[in-house]
């Protein structure tokens, strides 16, 4: 069994407002090994796309960020200088974002921005750092490589230019991708070819990869581990197949519930719910935060609430936590 | 199966806008600043005949020039001193502060009423009618106010309503863009297509559906070119082309004090400040209320 | 085409919507055919479930449904009488819309009360007490508590607000409701809700749906007939459990195979989809869907598709038809 | 990129065109040119006799065209008080007004966009409070009055700058000073604000994820984007300045074409006036022109497709 | 520093000067200009009040419209040509013809033409009698040289003036700058030779900025200065400060003959009492100080003809609101007061019609504006003043003013035919006569309210010296170092 390339303990974030502080990550814990891909599946609010800026270094000043352990390559992220995260941003790390229309400056040509990434950490030419860029556009299924470099972002779809986001963080052939929710703002047909393009490039280049995401069908498909975020834990982690096959925690079969899927729900009969709103973070959080809404919740859920583990890989936050009968309806 | 979602987390979440707006404003110094000042000179303005004894208007000719107050050879009786025609400084300068609010007011009021017109037109209608307003702002914006101001101030011989009209006339300007712009924002939204789909006549929809949501910003236009007005009215008079004497005007204050300028600076030292300031608090007003309205656009 | 005994609800007859893209003053403008020539039929307690990717002209024919839009061309019929374009008051009695997005679709200076109360007033139904009295009704029917009447939308989370939208569609009593993804900006655990309630008030109501989504999983799970958009055009109609099990058209099949069921034991599929979505400005020759087609033929290229009629729907694609057409 | 410029130059065209027949429709109504003629001693009987000699007795709209086709000639007719050429008078001063302007706007940009950038950069900071505090001042300062305070202090108690006149540069550092300082909030204002904005986007967020240092993505990635706004701002605020340096010209006694146009309105020069508006006109509309196509330049949006 | 160190005399104009061809400007800076760069063919002696020989050596009448002079041999204009009986014909023919456009017609229209006699002879022929024609030779009538003038015109004259004056143009930006210097060949004139190497003229429209940089050093030599400056520059004793009275006089013009409609200035009463209400000795006290003085007769008290016995009308503002109640307005009433220039002085009118009653409204216009107002007839109270292009002579104002002109809001034909018979006249005997007479008809129905005569402040750097003189033309080549 190799080290894992990531690891994070205890990572937490508070906001500061004005009412208060806001408690958006809560303590939360995951590995990941070279090669594997992670998914960190939650609704609006739950912290995941803090965390895989947190891991990044790219929280904005006012966020503080603490942690355990946070250690990628055996590098401890917590006690870096920025000179040193801005060497290994864009190299050995790299991040994919949500929106493809505005993550790309406007005002260069996609040559420019690729080369940038690759020039920042890499002794070459402007001549190279482009060949580069067209090996790479190649790469993520671009025809015409070359005419696309004196291109501007806003000439090209929405689906182009998520794919030119992905050859810029693939210039350096970094070890550790995050991608957060690269696929929200696209049709569904770009969203499979992007996945999918993502999978393959993935593994071809045996990175470890971040996934975050709130859509379960694109974890069941892409994950190999799984981390359910929920008010700023990670409330269930485990494999795809545990976490499918298997779920523990009220919240996460309370999602699977949610969804429609073709061939096992009825049509036109009612979805599973989860009642209620997602509650405050700011303030102090005691106990199971997921307790308001939960049809199994009991006074001690008010209590801290241990982890609980099946084998290695599955783990869950919950003083329930037998396996439900059945599959999840 | 329970369709209300209602639960014991299920409060309605957050304080109401109205209580929202409160707190913010609160919280900001300049607009308070601005609140406070602007309320002073507004009540000051309307009690003036009670702070002062003196009438503006009354002349003495052998009591000109009287220093104010914390100059040597004073005269209690005239706390700011006389002007050159040896009238109470303090008087006009109460006096004036009607006329200086007087002149921001309308102007702003007749200017708003026009840009809001055309720019709620424009950015709701769009097409030609917004081809034409664009063309109107493009045409208003070309030309040289001060010079235009002037020009006509100087054919219909100034009075106060003359300067009123031409700086309202003048300055819809940025009415217009804003609410073109702010109407264009908002005419896309979907609770304005819903009103639409609602079957909403057009007036209905521009007052209940889009006015409400573009006011603020419309306020804080207000406040500007108010401040805008009272300046350029200053600077008209400046030129000797503003309102007309004996009007206890600021700006006519500023330029009859000019002759003395190197004698008596407080001639226009006192008129000038008093415009500074009224200016400063319209503008700390305008600026606290674009902050409270969209704090995120802070600057 | 099957035959009905009464008029359907609502039904669009060749409607074709060009909007003149100007570019500058002086450019000369070009058309852009959001919709050409698209029938539908909705019948009374359908839902048609409209799918199809974005700029495909969904958006613009649930404008022209609310009358927010006038079709180029081609006649919307309602109860099988033709509406003319002065008469969007009445398409608004019997037609009420519930958007996409929540946050953007309640007026945000109006408390929920005169949100959901507009459309009595507009119409000068009843007075205030029976409108407070229709509001209570309504906000109870859409399973919100009593004292959100007084609230604004700001102080609602977005499910909340859906229901408000909701009820304020519904509070005309009217017969259909066009749904533009409504779902779409929610969180999954609040999607699921607004679904149930959207499919519990069509029972109890007796309310026809045209359910817009780019969500199969959606479609299916609330549809009782699905069409097809691409480009303007609607590719293939028919009811939603033949269309699921047997797409016909390419672009159906593709759009099937692209839906990620949450299923760890399937990986992302390959859906076969050429280039991007095309410029409507300049849509491409013959079929629409041939430089994205993987079954595409010569024919593809210059020919428009014939419209194959089904025993209960249509595909227009040249992969049906009995002979190749000129 | 040609078919922009050019649909701008229509537009252009037309503004100038509607601001011609305006001020001239509005100096047509500004009594009787012919006793402007005249000057002041004169007589009713010379009155009359210049009413007919220089055709103020014809139709408006005779007059309009007349004077328009002469002016795309460049000829704008007489002098009535001078009795010189107005293209030539106005040719001479405008020079002074032109110096002063360029003088006004950098040294309002030369201050403006490093404190709105500096501002943005470390907002709420003392800089950022500084910044604002001397947006808020120069706002709220009526220009005349701040002209005024600078004699009293520089030309007669220090005695460093001379008060008036184009003799040296010296005369023009303190109507630059006051004209700048009145281009100078609006501009760092949006400076900052445009920073803020652009700091916010997502494609800053992706130029730090590349490892780009703080420098480069302030310098490189967030001002070109946030420079876009503030060059169309200049150009206003330059086609203002050159229209409002009326004030600043008669307070500095500087010979430029504002304060020709102050002058001329007292003596009802009437070509001198329509002349001198349509050139203010003009510029602006020059101005803004320009600034649109080095808009088009900085940002491929509009420059391409 | 300019200045005494390098011989040059640095000076301001408040207006910007129009021309500087001394017959297309009508301005006071471009009568300054005409006397230091031409020369009349006679000189006004102020401290004498003799005429003498300036251009020409002798005069005299021939008839009662010909006059023959001869010219001073010897004199060079400043391009070199040389001054002759051509140079007068040819300005004198060139400046009567009307349509060559004079500004000013009345300093030209007197005169029909000029005829050669000789070489350094020649006769002007007038329109008639005209007793005040040596005041127009010694004033505004300037000699131009003819050939240049044929060539360059008014245009190139503005642009490069040539005359005879002791001062020649060294350079002229239209409006804001000249510079003059010294004329070396400057004939032997009774002007005298100018002693300041270089005259530097900057307009300077504003008075304070003319002070600064008389302060800073920039100017030695402003005039014009308002009375409350002057006295604390004065006090300052870093300047030499001399006041000297004008010959403009300032004047309320009521339309007695209701050329603006009905209202009640109609009234003889009224106007009365309009002048009762205001205390002309407290405003020239307190706002015109200097050798300024009230003014009872419509012209100015030097001027030939200006009768002095005349209805005096103190303030008393008892009266004024008794002769009001006698005329039927108890209440006072309201009236349109115009004016042009001195706005404190108009403001103090203001309070004091005010004080019985008459609310004033100031409308404060253009010269030009105001006059054409005037000249239609629409005002029915204007606050004026004039000048007399410094003639000293009542036919330079009360006939301007009292002859039907469209000027004229009295329309008086008993006044209009005095003064015909005071202006054709050439014995001074009946002149003075119907002047008298006109002026006290004129006080009697008060058509006009004479207020009071100006004064200038002269202020120059204490190098320099400079004595005014009363008709208010700066002459710079008196002007000398210490």
């Amino acid at each position: 069994m190799t080290d894992p390339i990531l690891s994070v303990r205890r990572l937490t974030i508070d906001i500061p407002l004005a009412q208060g502080t806001m408690h958006a990550v809560r303590g939360i814990d995951f590995d990941l090994k070279r090669g594997e891909t992670l998914c960190i599946v939650g609704e609006s609010g739950s912290g995941k796309s803090l965390t895989s800026l947190a891991v990044m270094g790219l929280l904005s000043g006012k966020l503080r960020r603490s942690a355990d352990r946070l250690e990628f390559a055996g590098i401890d992220l917590m006690r870096q200088k920025p000179r040193t995260m801005r060497s290994l941003r864009g190299d050995r790390m790299a991040m994919i974002f949500q929106e493809p229309m505005t993550s790309l400056n406007p005002a260069y040509t996609i040559g420019d921005q690729l080369a940038e990434a690759y020039l920042l950490h890499r002794r070459a030419s402007r001549v190279e750092a482009l060949a580069r860029a067209v090996e790479l556009l190649g790469k993520v299924g671009i025809t015409a490589a070359e005419s696309r470099l004196s291109q501007y972002p806003h000439q090209l779809s929405g689906g182009l230019r998520q794919r030119v986001m992905i050859a810029m963080a693939l210039m350096c052939e970094p070890e550790l991708i995050i991608a957060d929710e690269p696929t929200t703002a696209l049709d569904v047909t770009i969203q499979a070819q992007i996945l999918r393009l993502l999978a393959d490039l993935q593994r071809e280049m045996n990175m470890a990869m971040i996934l975050v995401t709130h859509d379960l069908g694109i974890v069941a498909r892409i994950a190999d581990k799984v981390a359910v975020m929920y008010a700023g834990e990670v409330v269930e982690q485990g494999t795809a197949r545990e976490i499918f096959d298997n779920p523990r925690h009220p919240y996460t079969r309370g999602l699977l519930r949610c969804i429609p899927v073709p061939g096992k729900t009825k049509p036109g009969e009612h979805l599973g719910s989860i009642p209620g709103i997602v509650p405050s973070l700011v303030g102090v959080v005691e106990g199971c935060a997921f307790r308001g809404r939960c049809d199994v919740a009991a006074p001690s859920c008010a209590d801290p609430i241990p982890e609980q583990k099946e084998g290695a890989e599955h783990a869950w936050r919950c003083i329930h936590g037998q396996a439900e009968e059945g599959a999840p309806a | 199966m329970a369709r209300t979602i209602d639960t014991a987390a299920q409060q309605i979440r957050t304080a109401s806008p109205a209580a929202l707006l409160r707190r913010r404003i609160f919280g900001h110094y300049g607009l308070l600043f601005g609140i406070v000042v602007l309320a002073t000179i507004v009540l000051i303005a309307a009690f003036a005949p009670l702070l002062t004894a003196h009438d503006p208007y009354t002349q003495d000719l052998l009591a000109r020039m009287k220093p104010p107050f914390w100059m040597a050879g004073s005269d209690p009786d005239h706390l700011l001193g006389t002007d050159h025609l040896g009238r109470d400084y303090l008087a006009r300068l109460l006096y004036g502060a009607r006329i200086s609010l007087a002149i921001g007011v309308i102007a702003a009021l007749i200017s708003g009423l026009i840009g809001t017109a055309m720019g709620v037109a424009a950015g709701y209608f769009g097409g030609r009618v917004d081809l034409v307003v664009t063309f109107l702002i493009n045409v208003r914006l070309a030309m040289p106010v001060v010079l235009v101001a002037l020009a006509v101030v100087a054919i219909l011989d100034g009075s106060l309503q003359v300067v009123i009209m031409v700086l309202g006339l003048l300055l819809w300007d940025r009415f217009a863009v804003v609410m073109r712009s702010s109407v264009l924002q908002v005419r896309d939204l979907e609770y304005v297509n819903a009103a639409k789909a609602i079957g909403c006549s057009v007036p209905r929809v521009i007052l209940s559906e889009i006015m409400p949501n573009v006011v603020n910003n419309l306020i804080v236009v207000a406040t500007l070119e108010m401040a805008h007005a009272i300046l350029l009215e200053a600077a008209l008079s400046f030129l000797g082309l503003g309102v007309q004497p004996p009007t206890p005007s600021w700006g006519l204050m500023i330029s009859e004090g000019k002759q003395m300028l190197l004698f008596e600076p407080w001639l226009i030292a006192i008129p000038g400040v008093a415009l500074f300031v009224l200016v400063l608090a319209i503008n700390l007003l305008g600026d606290g209320l674009r902050d409270v309205s969209a704090p995120e656009n802070k600057g | 085409m099957s035959e009905t005994a009464t008029p359907p609800v609502l039904e669009l007859a060749s409607v074709t919507k060009t909007y003149q893209v100007k570019q500058g003053m002086f450019g000369k403008p070009k058309p852009l055919h959001a919709l050409s020539g698209v029938s539908l039929r909705l019948n009374r307690k359908d839902v048609l479930g409209l799918v199809g990717e974005s700029g495909c002209g969904k958006s613009t024919l649930a404008k022209i449904l609310l009358g927010l839009e006038m079709p180029t061309d081609g006649r919307v019929l309602v109860d099988g009488r033709e509406i003319a374009p002065g008469e969007r008051r009445l398409l608004a009695r019997r037609i009420q819309p519930v958007f996409q997005d929540p946050y953007s679709s309640l007026n945000p200076r109006k408390s929920i009360e005169d949100i959901i109360a507009l459309p009595l007033l507009v119409h000068g139904i009843g007075d205030g007490a029976a409108r407070e009295q229709a509001v209570t009704r309504m906000l109870d029917l859409v399973g919100l508590p009593a004292r959100v009447r007084r609230g604004y939308p700001s102080q609602l989370s977005g499910g909340q607000r859906q229901r408000v939208a909701i009820a304020r569609a519904l509070i005309m009593k009217p017969e259909i409701v066009i749904c533009d993804e409504p779902t779409s900006a929610l969180d999954v655990s609040v999607q699921s809700q607004i679904l149930n309630l959207l499919g519990d008030l069509r029972e109890e109501l007796g309310l026809t749906y045209l359910f817009i989504s780019h969500n199969l999983a959606v479609v299916e799970h609330l549809a009782t007939r699905v069409a097809v958009m691409y480009l303007g055009q609607i590719v293939e109609e028919a009811p939603a459990r033949d269309l699921f099990a047997g797409p016909r058209h390419p672009y159906t099949t593709a759009l099937l195979e692209s839906v990620l069921t949450p299923d760890p034991s399937l990986s992302v599929p390959d859906t076969h989809l050429g280039a991007a979505y095309p410029n409507p400005i300049s849509p491409p020759p013959g079929c629409r869907f041939h430089p994205r087609c993987g079954k595409v033929r010569d024919i593809c290229r210059t020919t428009p598709p014939p419209r194959v009629e089904g025993p209960e729907g249509h595909v227009d694609c040249h992969l049906y038809s009995a002979a190749p057409t000129h | 990129m040609l078919a922009f410029a050019l649909k701008r130059l229509g537009l252009a065209v037309l503004v100038t065109l509607t601001v011609s027949l305006l001020s001239f429709s509005l100096l047509f109504m500004s009594g009787d040119p012919a006793s402007a003629i005249a000057g002041e001693n004169a007589g009713a009987a010379d009155i009359e006799a210049i009413r007919t000699l220089y055709g103020f007795d014809r139709p408006f709209l005779v007059q309009y065209a007349d004077w328009l086709f002469s002016a795309l000639r460049g000829d704008f007719g007489q002098s009535y008080y001078f009795k010189l050429p107005v293209s030539e008078l106005i040719a001479d001063r405008l020079s002074v007004t032109m110096l002063l302007g360029v003088c006004g706007i950098s040294f309002a940009l030369l201050t403006a966009v490093p404190l709105g950038v500096a501002a943005a950069m470390r907002p709420n900071s003392f800089i950022d409070r500084t910044a604002l505090f001397l947006s808020v001042m120069g706002q709220a300062m009526p220009s005349f009055w701040f002209g005024l305070v600078l004699i009293v202090i520089f030309s007669i108690r220090l005695g460093w700058l001379p008060p008036s006149g184009t003799a040296g540069w010296q005369n023009f550092v303190m109507p630059t000073i006051v004209l700048g300082y009145y281009a100078m909030p609006a501009i760092m204002r949006l400076t900052r604000a445009g920073m803020l904005e652009v700091l916010g986007a997502d494609y800053i967020r992706t130029a730090r994820a590349k490892g780009a240092s703080e420098w480069r993505v302030m310098f490189k990635h967030a001002l070109r984007n946030a420079v876009v706004p503030v060059v169309s701002l200049a150009a206003v605020q330059m086609g203002f300045m050159l229209g409002g340096s009326i004030v600043v010209e008669s307070i500095f006694a500087l010979h430029g074409a504002g304060y020709l146009a102050w002058e001329s309105i007292g003596r009802n020069d009437l070509p001198t006036v329509q002349a001198l508006i349509l050139i203010f006109s003009m510029f602006y509309i020059v101005f803004t022109f320009l600034s649109d196509l080095a808009n088009a330049w900085l940002d491929p949006r509009i420059r391409v497709g | 520093m300019a200045g005494k160190a390098d011989d040059t005399l640095n000076a301001a104009f408040t207006k910007e000067l129009e021309s500087v061809d001394s017959y297309f400007n009508s301005a006071r800076e471009g009568v300054i200009l005409q006397r230091s760069i031409w020369d009349g063919l006679l000189y006004l002696n102020q401290e004498t009040g003799e005429y003498e020989g300036n251009l020409a050596t002798s005069w005299q009448w021939v008839d009662d419209t010909t006059l023959e002079l001869k010219l001073r041999e010897g004199v060079k204009f400043h391009n070199g040509e040389e001054f002759d009986a051509d140079d007068v014909v040819y300005t004198v023919n060139f400046v009567a013809k009307p349509e060559n456009g004079v500004v000013v017609q009345r300093n030209v229209n007197w005169m029909k033409e000029a005829v050669k006699v000789d070489k350094y002879t020649v006769r002007i022929i007038t329109n008639g009698p005209f007793p005040a024609a040596f005041e127009y030779l010694a004033g505004p009538v300037s000699i131009y040289p003819n050939e240049y003038y044929a060539e360059a015109g008014p245009a190139g004259m503005a642009l490069k003036p040539v005359g005879t004056g002791p001062y020649q143009v060294e350079s002229v930006e239209p409006g804001k700058h000249f510079v003059l210097k010294k004329y070396e060949g400057y004939h032997d004139s009774p002007k005298g030779r100018a002693t300041i190497g270089t005259v530097d003229i900057r307009t300077i429209p504003d008075i304070n900025t003319q002070l600064a940089e008389l302060f800073s050093g920039g100017l030695d030599f402003i005039w014009g200065v308002p009375a409350d400056q002057a006295e604390k520059l004065e006090a300052m004793g870093r300047f030499n400060v001399a006041n000297e009275s004008t010959m403009r006089i300032g004047y309320l013009e009521l339309d007695a003959a209701g050329r603006s409609g009905e209202h009640p200035i109609k009234k003889r009463a009224v106007r009365q009492a309009i002048a009762h209400a205001i205390d002309r000795q407290a405003i020239v006290d307190s706002l015109l100080k200097g050798k300024s003085k009230v003014v009872n007769s419509a012209c100015f008290p030097s001027q030939f003809g200006c009768e002095q016995d005349v209805a005096v009308y103190d303030y008393d503002p008892q009266k004024a609101k008794a002769l009001l109640a006698e005329a039927g307005y108890p209440d006072g009433f309201t009236v349109d007061f115009y004016a042009y220039r001195d706005r404190p002085y108009a403001e103090a009118m203001l309070s004091y019609l005010a004080n019985v009653g008459i609310t004033a409204n100031l409308k404060y216009l253009q010269y030009s504006a105001l006059r054409e107002m005037r000249h239609k007839g629409e005002t029915s109270m204007s606050f004026q003043t004039w000048g007399s292009y410094s003639v000293n002579d009542a036919s330079a104002i009360t006939s301007q003013f009292f002859k039907h002109g469209v000027e004229d809001f009295a329309r008086d034909d008993e006044v209009k035919a005095w003064l015909d018979k005071a202006d054709t006249s050439i014995d001074p005997a009946v002149r003075k006569e119907n002047y008298s007479l006109a002026l006290k008809k004129i006080a009697d129905e008060a058509y006009w309210v004479p207020l009071f005569s100006y004064n200038s402040n002269y202020v120059l750097t204490q190098d320099a010296e400079y004595t005014p003189t009363p008709d208010e033309v700066v002459r710079f080549f008196q002007v000398h170092w210490k």
